[in-house]
């Protein structure tokens, strides 16, 4: 138990060490959170545009001469 | 050449006309450098050894002030339109109406920094390179100046991005241009800062012209 | 269709790339974590304090790494006018915003028990500082227009004048700090690297290259995405006047 | 008058236009030689204003080029320039600037070589000359519009590119802009322009907009 505890104290600097290992994470994980989220949003808003175009368009363009 | 000579010109002529410009940049200049005393203390020695940095400081944000309209108002009246019609390279008609805005706001700077480095005690030694720094940096703030002004044509809250895009720009001329100073009040050459200064100013006169000529035409496509 | 190369293809080769970067990324991650907080030795002279270097240093590289990322992409942009480098341009300057930051927190951080302060004008944090404010104002640039196409195009223009300047801030900024450093600020910099404390930041180096590339890939592609729904709106104001066109634009699940 | 060779063409080939990402028009072409007078027609936002501005050189085109006597004009910007008057939604006119300080700045920047004696024949043609020292924020919206018109008379260019040129004018000034046009094609001149009032020109070409407004599909497609 001691051994954990001088461990997190690092020497006496743990206030300072693990505030700036924890930043990092939440920043890490914060970027990879809202970034995926707006991936899902915009693959959702792209999704139900086609499914509200029937036929006319959506995936078809590619047939189409040109 | 001509077309250069014209809009100088006109610019020069629109700014007599409608006024005030350069007046409320040597205004904004002048109280601004006078509020610090109330602020940091009317003490000499205090004053005399932040003199420098106060007045470039101050400078800078002063030459900053009229910046957005440098090319809004012809932005708004179809004038950028043609004069990016003008069988020319924009860049130099950029260069006319930067050398037009620093003559209407650079210059008064200059001209009131002496009087207001009185006012803070500078040491006499310090007032030739003072004029020396202002003469070489505030035109190259004007050029800089520009290619954010062209940047943020058409932007929301412009003005205010403006500063937050150009003021870290600043940052390497306000150091050469307090360095200067501070050098030659303590009787040290300042020959290395001011030959930075100039090279800056070198550097920015083709750069600053080329990126706002571009950021111009983005605005009018 | 002629000069655009087709993104949707882009869009394919991310995802599939995407699951090795973020699987690199986790496995270089924990390797240096458990080698910078368990197995790399305190520092003779900053004691545990050191370990903070492991996210500082590579924090530091990243948010230079990705502002030149930016400016690259920005020259490709404006050069040969590829779509797909503009969006890359903007993908980046949040990451590398995000990263700056990071490394000005943690260098704060460092430097309160190293410095007995929590911030000192250092050449190193304060180049870092500008480089945050250049970031800031990218980002402020590319949001600020109501077309999304000119806020790129002129956030490009941006990101190449501030690289260009970037050198000569860094030496002012050195310059006048050399000048002005107080005497009561030991200049404590970076502890000569022992090959223990070389390992840990190598391997969190590259895993932070490789996340910055992962979240790169999702946002490039979300870019693409949004740009199509945009083109597929538009192109419904025009060719389909109507109640089903105008409710479609009117709503916008963010 | 300037025009070099007798006659010159200007011609589009496979022109495609993009704003915001929408394709607004492709494939449009067309061939004009001195002389000629081309009309854009087509509904709101079928890109006439687009295609002028794309003519004078302020929109690069998405794809396909345009010529200048089969010479690409995108290499020679300068030269296009001074080939072209463009004429669009905005006058350009100072407040401050008299009337004939505006003219005259115009007409030096797009010909330094420009005399005052065709900047008061412009004025003069225009009915504006009585009106020379008075500042522009006087004038009226047609008043101003005619100070616009102007600049195609003070400094001399082949190629007039008229957006909606009529906006704002009385029908005596239509008149006179109408004879101004017709004078300047007996000498050699182009005309494109679009318009929604009726400005007549004898045996003026046509260029239907919507005729070139992409296929649904291809509409899309700039990002698909």
């Amino acid at each position: 138990m001691t051994s954990l505890a001088t461990y997190f104290s690092m020497g006496g600097y743990g206030g300072f060490v693990w505030p700036a290992y924890a930043l990092t994470a939440v920043v890490m994980v914060g970027l990879v959170v809202v970034t995926w989220r707006g991936l899902k949003a915009r693959e959702a808003e792209l999704k139900a545009l086609q499914e509200l175009m029937p036929g006319r368009r959506g995936r078809t363009h590619e047939a189409q001469d040109q | 050449m001509n077309r250069l000579a014209e809009i100088i010109r006109r610019d020069l002529r629109l700014a007599l006309r409608q006024g005030s410009d350069s007046v409320m940049v040597v205004t904004f200049f002048v109280l601004t450098v006078v509020l610090f005393p109330f602020g940091l203390g009317p003490e000499a020695n205090l004053l005399e050894r932040t003199s420098a940095g106060v007045l470039w400081v101050t400078a800078l944000l002063a030459s900053m002030l009229s910046l957005d309209r440098l090319f809004l108002a012809d932005y708004e009246d179809g004038s950028l339109e043609l004069l990016a019609l003008t069988p020319t390279a924009l860049e130099l008609l950029v260069i006319g109406k930067v050398a037009a805005h620093w003559l209407t706001t650079g210059l008064p700077l200059i001209v009131a920094a002496p009087v207001l480095a009185v006012l803070l005690h500078m040491n006499a030694d310090g007032f030739a390179t003072l004029l020396f720094t202002m003469l070489l940096g505030t035109p190259t703030l004007s050029l800089i100046g520009a290619m954010g002004a062209a940047l943020v044509l058409g932007a929301r809250r412009g003005g205010v991005l403006l500063s937050l895009l150009v003021l870290p720009l600043y940052v390497p001329v306000l150091i050469f241009g307090v360095g200067a100073i501070d050098a030659a009040v303590q009787g040290l050459p300042a020959k290395a800062q001011l030959l930075l200064l100039g090279g800056m100013l070198v550097a920015a006169l083709p750069l600053a012209p080329w990126a706002a000529a571009a950021a111009l035409r983005q605005a009018l496509e | 269709m002629h000069r655009f190369a087709n993104p949707m293809r882009f869009v394919r080769l991310a995802a599939a790339i995407q699951p090795w970067t973020a699987g690199v990324t986790l496995i270089l991650l924990a390797l240096g974590l458990y080698f910078g907080l368990f197995d790399s030795p305190a520092d003779y002279q900053q004691g545990e304090s050191v370990r903070i270097m492991y996210v500082h240093v590579p924090s530091a590289w990243l948010a230079m790494a990705a502002y030149s990322t930016m400016a690259f992409a920005s020259g490709v942009g404006l050069v040969w006018k590829h779509p797909l480098a503009d969006l890359i341009a903007k993908a980046a300057s949040p990451i590398g915003a995000a990263f700056t930051f990071v490394c000005l927190v943690t260098g704060s951080l460092w430097g309160k028990p190293m410095w007995g302060t929590w911030w000192a004008w250092d050449a190193r944090l304060t180049s870092m500082l500008i480089l945050f404010f250049l970031y800031l104002g990218h980002m402020a640039l590319l949001n600020a227009f109501d077309d999304p196409t000119r806020g790129t195009k002129a956030a490009g223009i941006l990101a190449l004048a501030g690289f260009v300047n970037i050198p000569i801030i860094k030496f002012s900024v050195d310059w006048w700090n050399t000048l002005h450093q107080p005497a009561s600020v030991s200049k404590v910099g970076m502890p000569t690297i022992d090959p223990s404390m070389l390992l840990p930041l190598m391997l969190m180096g590259v895993a932070f290259t490789t996340f910055f590339v992962t979240v790169l890939l999702i946002r490039v592609r979300s870019e693409i995405l949004a740009a199509k729904v945009r083109a597929i709106r538009l192109n419904q104001i025009h060719s389909a006047p109507g109640a089903i066109s105008g409710e479609l634009v009117g709503e916008s699940p963010r | 008058m300037t025009e070099g060779p007798l006659s010159s063409t200007f011609s589009a080939d496979g022109l495609a236009c993009v704003r915001g990402e929408r394709v607004v028009f492709a494939h449009l072409e067309f061939r004009l030689t001195s002389g000629e007078a081309l009309f854009l027609l087509g509904p709101n936002g079928s890109g006439k204003s687009s295609l002028l501005r794309l003519l004078a050189g302020l929109l690069k085109p998405a794809a396909g080029r345009l010529a200048w006597d089969g010479q690409p004009v995108a290499e020679d910007r300068e030269a296009h320039a001074a080939r072209i008057h463009y004429v669009g939604h905005h006058d350009a006119i100072k407040p401050v600037l008299s009337v004939l300080e505006n003219l005259r700045f115009w007409a030096r920047l797009h010909d330094p070589e420009a005399g005052d004696a065709r900047a008061q024949a412009a004025l003069e043609r225009f009915g504006l000359w009585h009106l020379r020292s008075i500042p522009g924020k006087l004038l009226s919206a047609g008043q101003k519009r005619r100070l616009n018109l102007s600049r195609l008379l003070a400094a001399p260019a082949p190629v007039w590119l008229l957006d909606e040129p009529s906006v704002a004018l009385d029908k005596a000034s239509v008149r006179t802009l109408e004879a101004v046009i017709a004078e300047h094609r007996a000498q050699g001149g182009m005309v494109v322009l679009s318009t929604h009032a009726d400005i007549d020109l004898p045996d003026a070409g046509t260029l239907y907009l919507d005729r070139f407004a992409p296929r649904p599909a291809e509409a899309a497609e700039a990002w698909i």
